[in-house]
């Protein structure tokens, strides 16, 4: 059987992208950020996952507004990104699970979960950041991924409480598929930070720090908050928080282990947080 | 009967159901821009760009302007419109001093006047 | 407030629209078959409805399977068609009625629904011979419509109990939004027929009329049928009774009154059931 | 512990995501039909388009045989695959003989034998 053997919080925004390109990893701006990701690639080479599932959300590269699911799932068995207008480089493609993420999609389905189905898709910065970071030097095309992504960009977004439901289902869905795999479940994006607007530039990292305690011991009660809650207390762009509650529903009720926690902010115009939790048996 | 009316929250316009109506053309428009052909089209005569995607007069005076915030009144989105950054040279934080009403040097001191000293690690 | 008026069912199979094209519908193929449609008419041309939310199922036109949504609802201001490829003539294009649906999208969000929201889509057959059929020599010109559709071409597609859910929500929603407006419901497709492998032109005449039956007395029969069970009853296509659930949910609790019913079969290679169903106040 | 695998049905081969996962570059380049110059292009050389879409042999074999059924064997749906007809000339009822081993006019026997007689009218 299928076992989820991790999940791992990271912010995907570009700058981090642009940051490795040009080898900033140990500048005093990016130090203290870059710091954390040795050692959970540390913990990725010890564990050696067979598949990750990246919850993550579109930045108008491929959902755009003509056709824009709520949750939509990848199918296929390689998911190609591109030039997405501001300079972000290109990576080789990520390669996919077909046979787990049908397997995923038939239980979601089951369970009254409504997803849009992506037998075709490129994927953006949201899911080639996080891979470039965990898994670097192009070692991420030695892991099967599949890319599940949540509505963040325009409303009626998913509840909070919804996207942790949505997670939970992939959970027991990962759970039930009949081949040994371990798999890891990446939340990206978050935390604070809004783009837009005269109110560009709000961080709040009390609110940040409140939230990772709670995604590891009680996300209940994050599931409380609506999106304009997380808006008013970590600006617009707080809602993505909605792929952090996914991966949280995915490793299940009990409260996992935390093993490593990093924030730091500002990076860019975001409060990073980075987080490794370890779910109980 | 329920009131799916969003919140307000203040300095935020709400990129909701009437917002993604009123800047399709618009939005559209940008995310065109993923391609590098056509954000050469747009530098090389913007004015036949804009006109290509029918934008109305109030979105053109506003794109000419510059002007992100009068842009996301009348239904921009953040996500497309930072494909812009790529075609005028911004970053965030450019864009984030731009709408905020601030030069580039006060919106990184905003930044780091809230966050920094809260790092956590290890 | 809104108010849904009535709710009807027919067949959008491309042999119809064919059939119009060429002026047959008073050939002895055809007879019994259009002989519904003018008393429909003429309660149409009587209520007056201003906006009708149409279920339809894409065939292959613009829900490719790149990017493939299990419920997907139309929120443009203007609808178009195309070529499909098989010879049926595009019709000038429909209009949408933005406002409420996406009044619609957040009521449905709202109850953990996970809709594909549409702000540039072209409609096919399953969309456009409804109208045509309703609303002849492009009268329909005059209504506003909402196009959702539902996902009945790749499995797992959603369950009838979903779809019917799925409609009951939309029903919800029309019945809270706080204009005043006459809306008909639309469901569009069935019943039995199968298209594709050595069982091709299988049909069911018997259940099709049970179905309908149940339809009006009790849809809650008809949702404990999997998809698998229709298939088997009715065909790969009688999965297509999807969307006369939706339209049924849509209706409300109640029972409506059958106003009018018509089923004839075989019409190309299906059997075509027309209802005209008023829900009680 | 739930299994998913479709309860089979005979005659049928149910088109899951085994199947859209096998018959993905063939449904693609029916999907294409939808354009009048995708099926003269077609027409005019079948061969090169098949290629252009990396059909496989087996496919390109089938659909040379015209055998429908072995196209929805390798993962063929029929709703893409009705864009065929429009290529070939057929009508459904020419394809329900061809799969169902009937020529059109058994086909349309066998409809009228299940169906003519249950109108209910008014
Ligand atoms: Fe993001
Ligand atoms: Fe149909």
């Amino acid at each position: 059987m299928a076992k989820i053997i991790g999940g791992i919080t990271t912010s995907h925004i570009p700058a981090i992208g642009v940051a490795i390109d040009k080898g900033l990893e140990d500048t005093p701006y990016y130090r203290d950020l870059f710091a954390i990701y040795p050692p959970i690639r540390e913990w990725l080479n010890e564990e050696k996952p067979d598949i990750a599932v990246l919850f993550y959300n579109d930045h108008g590269l491929e959902m755009w507004l003509d056709k824009k699911p709520t949750f939509a799932i990848g199918c296929a068995p390689e998911y190609e990104n591109a030039d997405e207008g501001w300079g972000i480089k290109p990576i080789p493609p990520v390669t996919g699970e077909t046979e787990l993420s049908w397997h995923i999609v038939n239980h979601l389905i089951e369970n009254d979960f409504d997803p849009t189905v992506c037998q075709d898709i490129k994927v953006d910065h949201g899911a080639t950041v996080p891979m470039t970071l965990l898994w670097p030097n192009h070692t991420y095309q030695g892991i099967k991924v599949i890319p599940v992504s949540i509505n963040c960009e325009r409303h009626p977004m998913p509840k909070p409480s919804r996207s942790y439901a949505f997670g939970k289902a992939i959970g027991d869905a990962i759970r039930c598929w009949e081949k040994d795999a371990k798999v890891v479940v990446l939340g990206t994006g978050g935390l604070s930070h809004q783009l837009d607007g005269p109110r560009a530039g709000i961080l709040n990292g009390d609110f940040d720090n409140y939230c990772m305690d709670k995604l590891v011991s009680d996300p209940q009660e994050l599931c409380k908050f609506s999106n304009v809650d997380l808006i008013e207390k970590g600006g617009a762009q707080m809602v993505e928080l909605a792929m952090w509650l996914a991966m949280r529903g995915a490793l299940g009720e009990g409260i996992p282990e935390e093993r490593l926690r990093n924030y730091v902010s500002p990076i860019s115009n975001t409060g990073v947080g980075v987080q490794l939790l370890i779910p109980k048996d | 009967m329920t009131d799916y009316k969003m919140r307000p929250v203040e300095g935020t316009i709400h990129f909701d159901g009437a917002q993604a109506t009123k800047g399709f053309n618009f939005n559209k428009m940008c995310f065109s821009f993923n391609n590098e052909d056509a954000r050469q089209a747009f530098l090389a005569d913007p004015e036949a760009y804009m006109e290509k995607f029918k934008l109305s007069e109030e979105f053109k005076q506003a794109l000419r302007d510059k002007d992100l915030n009068k842009l996301l009144e009348l239904g921009g989105s953040i996500y497309y419109m930072a494909k812009l950054a790529g075609i005028f040279g911004w970053n965030m934080q450019v864009i984030g001093g731009m709408q905020s009403g601030r030069t580039t040097e006060e919106f990184q001191a905003y930044l780091d006047s809230q966050g920094r000293g809260k790092t956590t690690n290890g």
